[in-house]
């Protein structure tokens, strides 16, 4: 009997993120491999966007794979590939950043990242007074972060509280770590830091014990819930108060739909988006996954 | 009698030359017998056509890059300038459809525009390291780094475009084949014929060879070594924006991740194919070779799944470790000296 | 008796000219003048200035004032070898061609034959044979010049020079490196384009030659200019007089016997490797032993198998009745043996740094005192060298690449000197030498082996062979032809043997 | 009167030296000019602490950099190789705390093998160009994929952390000061000072710098050519392995992330400081000069918003060009020639 074959591509885990994302995927694979003895699901990672359509071509030209779970490196240069997979008859699943073109996907599924963005801002809102100063770490400059930053941006507006400046730490922790100790010799009186990820928010934390300005009420907003930042956050840090969801898990979400498109006598398609919850000491518990790597 | 030893002797070189060309072709052999061990499909005339149209970009600048190599200069900045030119290419087709449409006239322009960007970018990697008496190693570094981040400039740290229909005019260049053979395929076929005849067919080719052998007897042979040098750095340059002009409609879009470290793959791919890094001997066949290696190596990766995702990284470096091990082995004694 | 130049004759002339590098002096209003169908020589002491002066005639170095006269009217010369336009080809002193570069594509250079932007491959192959065969020099045009012996480059450089159509040729000490028979066929050469009324500049420190070839002979000495003569007025010793500004004695010191029974202390037996067969010879404490042969006889690469630069594939050493095949030049030379490369460019010096540290590189390791190295001593090393073996630069700070040949030669002997080595091993020892600092070399040699320090002297210089030597070998393509003592060292013995007209029974 | 000269000589070439060292040295000072003139800041202790402190990882491993250069070779491998060290060595770290407890044993147990590991890889690099007769390029190309994706493996894509507890006790490496000085920027210095002996003062500092002006000749006097090109691989690995020392207290992590184009950096940093690319003419001091100048510059680029974040990299490029042009310029006609 011909196997059910579900292609997989996303990028190369070059930070706890992604490295979460594919600690997801596999377990997925596993999981639905087990479970489905007639899917095979492929997993492919690709190092940039060039080599994850060549990846796309390959998973056709030599897999010939029944559907497509895809997470694109970038929503534009994937654009065409995606299509050429479409037409090739596969069943196309888009994950996390959606393509240029409406209607070459049969299944949608995503984080939020305007919503992360907002999020941020609000529970920002919430502590801090006109007159106080934030500095803000953004990421690797990429159309999710520009989403996200814009986001926060419009959500801060009028509050009176000052961005003193916003640099790109690449969703690094060095870079984070850097950065932060330069805002600190730059600027005298800093009250709260959107380090918008995790890793970032690590490096910060770092610079700001070093210079010993962990006090007062100072606190960290990062972003994605990486376990250790959530674990810290159920034993009550007054550093990094609050996290705001991005969960790495959606891919298995993706290819869990995706499997069912073929299992399931439901209607799948469709556009499944994930919220961007605030984690709170309170409801940190229920997101806190002590095996995965992130 | 002097007749006799002469042919022998030439035929002594001629088999020489041959050994050499073997080293990368056996590696390339080898690397395809795998893939096709691994999967069959290796060998289909689908991924063949990937694989050939795939090495085009890689292919075309690293033909470039033996110019660079060979005249004992070398070129970091590649990468980053594929990726600006394809930026401001897409910035100025996007805006001349008002007054030009859709059609082939803004693609034309898109395309001469991008030959003229990779001529000026060239001429300033080569009229800084020429002229300003900077290392290319610093001078291409800090262009690289200037590229870059123009592009993130541009695309406002997203990505950059093409308007969806001018698109569907540009599309046909890399998707579509001509007498059975994709059209990067023929691009990468004439740039390959029309750089191996410069370097080896022409004076500037050989001057080339002479500033990278030793740069004090090219000048005392009146050889204009700083024109020759800057040269290089223009035919790379203009190599650079052949190969954006077909890579552009493949994904139809620019961003500051765009050929993130083709630099180091184009100058592997010319050091894998014999050219010798320090300069004095370039071989474009042997360039060509090195870029196929390069591609299959990925594309055998993506053929199986028995290796970590993880570990692609290490077998890619030992599959290049080994196959220029092997090269360099078949050459023998006979090894050029690169001191 | 002296002529005074005639300006309307000559192509070529130099007025007053004077150059100096840095504050550093080097010509001092100097004439000199080339006229059509003439060998004009240049002769003087190292450091004389005569590389100097005819790199200032083809427009490689400016003069700091003085004029430059072609065809009688003042210009100023293009620079970078550009004046081949006008018909001025200079061949340096210090080889000039590009090593990864094929013969052919050497020789035409900067000028190559093309047919509408297409190089013209064959008709420059075919160009290039005719050249080879006219100086009969058995290489293919598409050899790579780094495989070639240092000799062969030499000749590629003749080739080169010959094949431009030159008014003006000058050649700096274009014979350095070629024995007689080379030489001879050289010479023919020369004369044919004097015959085609080609004005040609000759440096040599050749006497001999000088004499033979010359029409006039100009004397240099400390960048002054001493003398313009007709050739057939001089005698090699008057030459050597002039040049040296003082009279010489014998050039060659009185020989030494060695002991009958002095101790072998190198012996080769059967040694094969690239470029030799079944060599083998041995050499006692005390002896001068001459080795001698035609271009690419082996003789280096005996050599540079026995100091272990090239690998051995047969055959065996003994130094002192150890058996010795070194891996490495560092054990030869812990064992005592030094060997000093003709090639002194690129194997012998390097060219971009100054003389402590070359002077020092061979025997670092007597330099090193407490892990540090001793620049103290170094220093003292230098001034030693430079005082034993006449090591002129007018400003010791410079690159070595900067000084004349000889001095760099003389450099190369006191850096092998340095590891004061038992037994060693000088490949042309007076290669581009002055007769004055010969004379000094020559004694240097001898006095050597009356301390018991065996010398093997490879040479292309016959009179040196023969006046030098205790014994001599003879080889011709890799073997050992004949052995040759006493009064049997003579020219036409040793002819005899490197021609492959006489072959020593094997012993 | 020979004495005489040498003398006034001597001095002559030490004034000269002076102009090549104020090189770099220039560059700096305007740089901190500038950066003062942007924000007081700049110059506050603070600052000046955090920039020495980071200087120092980039800083160490182009002083080895510089013995790889300064003999002809390049290694491409060392930000990978970092990351990796810092992996293994945090896992290590991590596994011997049930043996051996969260104290200073376990922390000297992981910078043993720090130290281990970069000889071993430095080794590696080493014996693969000697021995295996492959171009630097390609080896180290090739073990910095390999290096790179083996953190990547060990980190399962993500993120070693160190051990909590150990994170305490290792801390001060990184944090603390001795003497007013942080212990990294000691590492630096005592880093630089052997460094700068070895190169200097040390028959295999003249062997380096012979082997990379001319190999034929120095492998005529008798040097050991391969065994001397192969320690200064093990040098540059031992560098790393230093830098790693420092590196990992400070986050107390190690990811694909760490490291990345640190080898572009330390080879900049080197060539920025005057050493000759191609080998034969190595400076420390001017490296030393070249790692501030590149932290520098970053650092300047954190104290002003008036350049669009976007343009980091622009400014980056320009100023390592400017600051290089003027250094060359100061040279005058006495530079060192690289044919
Ligand atoms: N580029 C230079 N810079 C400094 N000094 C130089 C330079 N070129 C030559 N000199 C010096 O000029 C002097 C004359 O050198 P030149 O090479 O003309 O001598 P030569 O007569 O050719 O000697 P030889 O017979 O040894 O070749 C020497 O003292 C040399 O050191
Ligand atoms: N028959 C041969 N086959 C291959 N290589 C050879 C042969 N003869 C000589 N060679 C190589 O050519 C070079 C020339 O030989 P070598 O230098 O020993 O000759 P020589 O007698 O010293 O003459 P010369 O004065 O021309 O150098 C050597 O490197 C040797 O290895
Ligand atoms: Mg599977
Ligand atoms: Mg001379």
């Amino acid at each position: 009997q011909e196997k059910i074959k579900i292609g997989v591509s996303y990028p190369t885990p070059t930070h706890a993120w992604a490295s979460g994302m594919n600690w997801h995927a596999e377990k997925a694979e596993e999981r639905l491999e087990a479970l489905y003895p007639d899917v095979d699901l492929i997993l492919v990672n690709s190092p940039d966007p060039g080599a994850q359509a060549s990846a796309l071509e390959d998973l056709v030209s030599v897999h010939q794979i029944d559907a497509l779970v895809v997470l694109p490196f970038e929503s534009e240069p994937l654009t065409d590939p995606v299509l050429n997979v479409k037409k090739s008859g596969a069943l196309i699943t888009v994950v996390d950043r959606g393509l240029s073109q409406p209607g070459i996907e049969d299944i949608y599924v995503a984080g939020n990242n305007p919503e992360l963005g907002r999020v941020s801002a609000q529970y920002m809102k919430t502590r801090l007074s006109e007159g106080d100063n934030i500095v803000v770490l953004r990421g690797i400059p990429t159309l999710i972060d520009n989403e996200r930053f814009d986001a926060f941006m419009a959500e801060m507006e009028g509050s009176g509280v000052n961005v003193l400046d916003h640099k790109h730490a690449n969703w690094n922790r060095d870079d984070g770590f850097e950065v932060m100790q330069d805002f600190l010799s730059r600027f005298p009186d800093i009250d709260a830091v959107w380090a918008q990820d995790d890793d970032i928010a690590i490096g910060v934390v770092a610079a700001l014990k070093q210079a010993g300005r962990d006090g007062d009420g100072m606190f960290v907003v990062g972003g994605a819930g990486m376990k250790e930042i959530i674990k810290s956050i159920m034993d009550g840090d007054e550093l990094i108060p609050v996290d705001v969801l991005y969960p790495p898990a959606m891919i298995a979400t993706a290819m869990d739909v995706t499997v069912q498109a073929f299992k399931s006598n439901g209607p799948v398609a469709g556009r499944y988006i994930l919220g961007a919850t605030l984690i709170t000491p309170e409801n940190a518990a229920s997101f806190y996954f002590p095996d995965s790597p992130f | 009698m002097s007749e006799v030893t002469t042919n022998s002797e030439l035929k002594g070189r001629s088999m020489q030359f041959d050994i050499k060309t073997a080293g990368p072709a056996i590696a390339l052999l080898v690397l395809c017998v795998i893939g096709f061990l691994l999967n069959p499909a290796f060998l289909s005339e689908g991924n063949l056509t990937n694989l050939l149209t795939r090495s085009a970009f890689i292919g075309i600048i690293a033909i470039g890059a033996t110019f660079v190599i060979t005249a004992g200069g070398i070129d970091l900045s590649v990468g980053s300038m594929a990726a600006a030119i394809a930026g401001v290419m897409i910035i100025i087709m996007n805006s001349a459809v008002d007054a030009f449409g859709t059609g082939v006239a803004t693609v034309l322009l898109g395309c001469g525009c991008s030959v003229i960007l990779g001529f000026g970018a060239g001429l300033i990697n080569g009229v800084l390291t020429t002229k300003g008496k900077i290392e290319a190693f610093i001078v291409t570094l800090g262009t690289m780094g200037i590229y870059r981040s123009l592009v993130t400039y541009f695309a406002d740290g997203g990505t950059l475009s093409l308007n969806f229909d001018l698109r569907g005019t540009y599309r046909p260049v890399y998707y579509d084949s001509f007498l059975g053979l994709p059209i990067p395929v023929w691009a990468f076929i004439i740039v390959s014929v029309a750089g191996w005849f410069l370097l080896n067919r022409t004076a500037f080719g050989r001057y080339c060879t002479a500033i990278g052998s030793n740069e004090a007897v090219a000048k005392y042979s009146a050889i204009k070594v700083d024109r020759v040098k800057t040269l290089t750095y223009v035919i790379q340059g203009v190599c650079v924006s052949v190969a954006t002009i077909i890579y552009v409609p493949r994904l139809g879009s620019a961003s500051s991740t765009t050929g993130v470290l083709w630099e180091l793959e184009a100058i592997a791919a010319v050091i894998i194919g014999g050219t010798v890094l320090k300069g004095g001997y370039g071989r474009i066949g042997g360039t060509i070779l090195g870029a196929l290696i390069l591609t299959t190596i990925g594309n055998i990766l993506n053929f199986t799944d028995m290796i970590s995702n993880y570990l692609n990284g290490t077998m890619q470096g030992l599959i290049i470790i080994v196959a220029v091990m092997l090269q360099r082995a078949s050459w023998g004694k006979s090894k050029i000296r690169t001191t | 008796m002296q002529k005074s130049p005639k300006k309307e004759t000559a192509i070529l002339a130099a007025e007053r000219v004077s150059k100096s590098f840095g504050s550093v002096p080097v010509l001092f209003s100097v004439s000199f003048d080339i006229r059509p169908g003439e060998v004009h020589s240049l002769i003087g002491e190292n450091g004389a200035g005569k590389s100097t002066l005819i790199k200032t005639l083809s427009g490689f170095h400016k003069p700091t004032s003085g004029r430059i006269l072609l065809d009688g009217t003042e210009v100023k010369l293009p620079p970078n070898g550009e004046a081949e336009h006008l018909g001025i080809v200079l061949i340096h002193q210090e080889l000039n061609l590009a090593e990864q570069m094929t013969v052919e594509e050497n020789v035409f250079l900067g000028r190559e034959l093309r047919r509408g932007g297409v190089l013209s491959r064959v008709e420059m192959r075919q160009k290039v044979r005719g050249y080879l065969d006219a100086v009969g020099l058995d290489i293919s045009p598409a050899s790579r010049i780094s495989d070639l012996s240092i000799a062969e480059k030499q000749m590629v450089e003749i080739v080169k020079a010959i094949s431009r159509d030159a008014r003006v040729l000058i050649m700096d000490e274009p014979t350095a490196v070629l024995t007689e028979a080379e030489t001879e066929i050289f010479f023919r050469q020369v004369r044919r384009l004097k015959e085609q009324g080609v004005a040609i500049v000759f440096v040599s420190h050749k006497l001999g030659e000088v004499k033979e070839i010359s029409d006039r002979v100009t004397i240099l000495r400390d960048g002054q200019w001493i003398a313009t003569q007709d050739a057939d007025q001089l005698t090699p010793d008057a030459m050597a007089q002039m040049m040296v500004g003082r009279e010489l004695s014998d050039l060659y010191p009185p020989m030494n016997e060695v002991d009958f029974d002095a101790d072998t202390i190198l012996e080769v037996k059967g040694l094969s490797g690239k470029g030799i067969r079944d060599v083998s010879f041995k050499l006692r404490q005390g002896e001068i032993l001459g080795f001698s042969g035609l271009i690419g006889a082996g003789r280096t690469a005996v050599f540079e198998a026995v100091c272990g630069l090239i690998p051995i594939e047969n055959g065996e050493v003994f130094v002192a009745g150890q058996s010795a095949n070194f891996g490495s030049v560092a054990k030869a030379r812990d064992a005592g043996i030094a060997y000093l490369t003709k090639d002194r460019k690129s194997k012998g010096l390097l060219m971009q740094q100054r003389m402590r540290p070359n002077l020092t590189l061979f025997a670092l390791n007597q330099f090193v005192k407490r892990l540090r190295l001793d620049k103290a001593a170094e220093e003292v090393a230098l001034k030693r060298a430079i005082r034993r073996f006449d090591i002129r630069a007018r400003d010791p700070s410079i690159n070595v690449g900067d000084m004349s040949g000889g001095n760099q030669q003389k450099l190369l002997l006191a850096k092998v000197m340095e590891a004061e080595p038992r037994i060693v091993v000088i490949d042309e020892p007076t290669r581009g030498i002055d007769v004055g600092t010969k004379q000094q070399v020559y004694h240097f040699i001898a006095a050597l082996a009356a301390e018991g320090v065996s010398v093997v002297v490879i040479s292309s210089e016959m009179p040196e062979i023969i006046g030098l030597c205790h014994r001599v070998i003879v080889m011709r393509e890799g073997r050992v032809m004949g052995s040759l003592t006493g009064d049997h060292i003579n020219e036409a013995e040793i002819v005899r043997y490197a021609a492959g007209l006489k072959q020593e029974e094997a012993a």
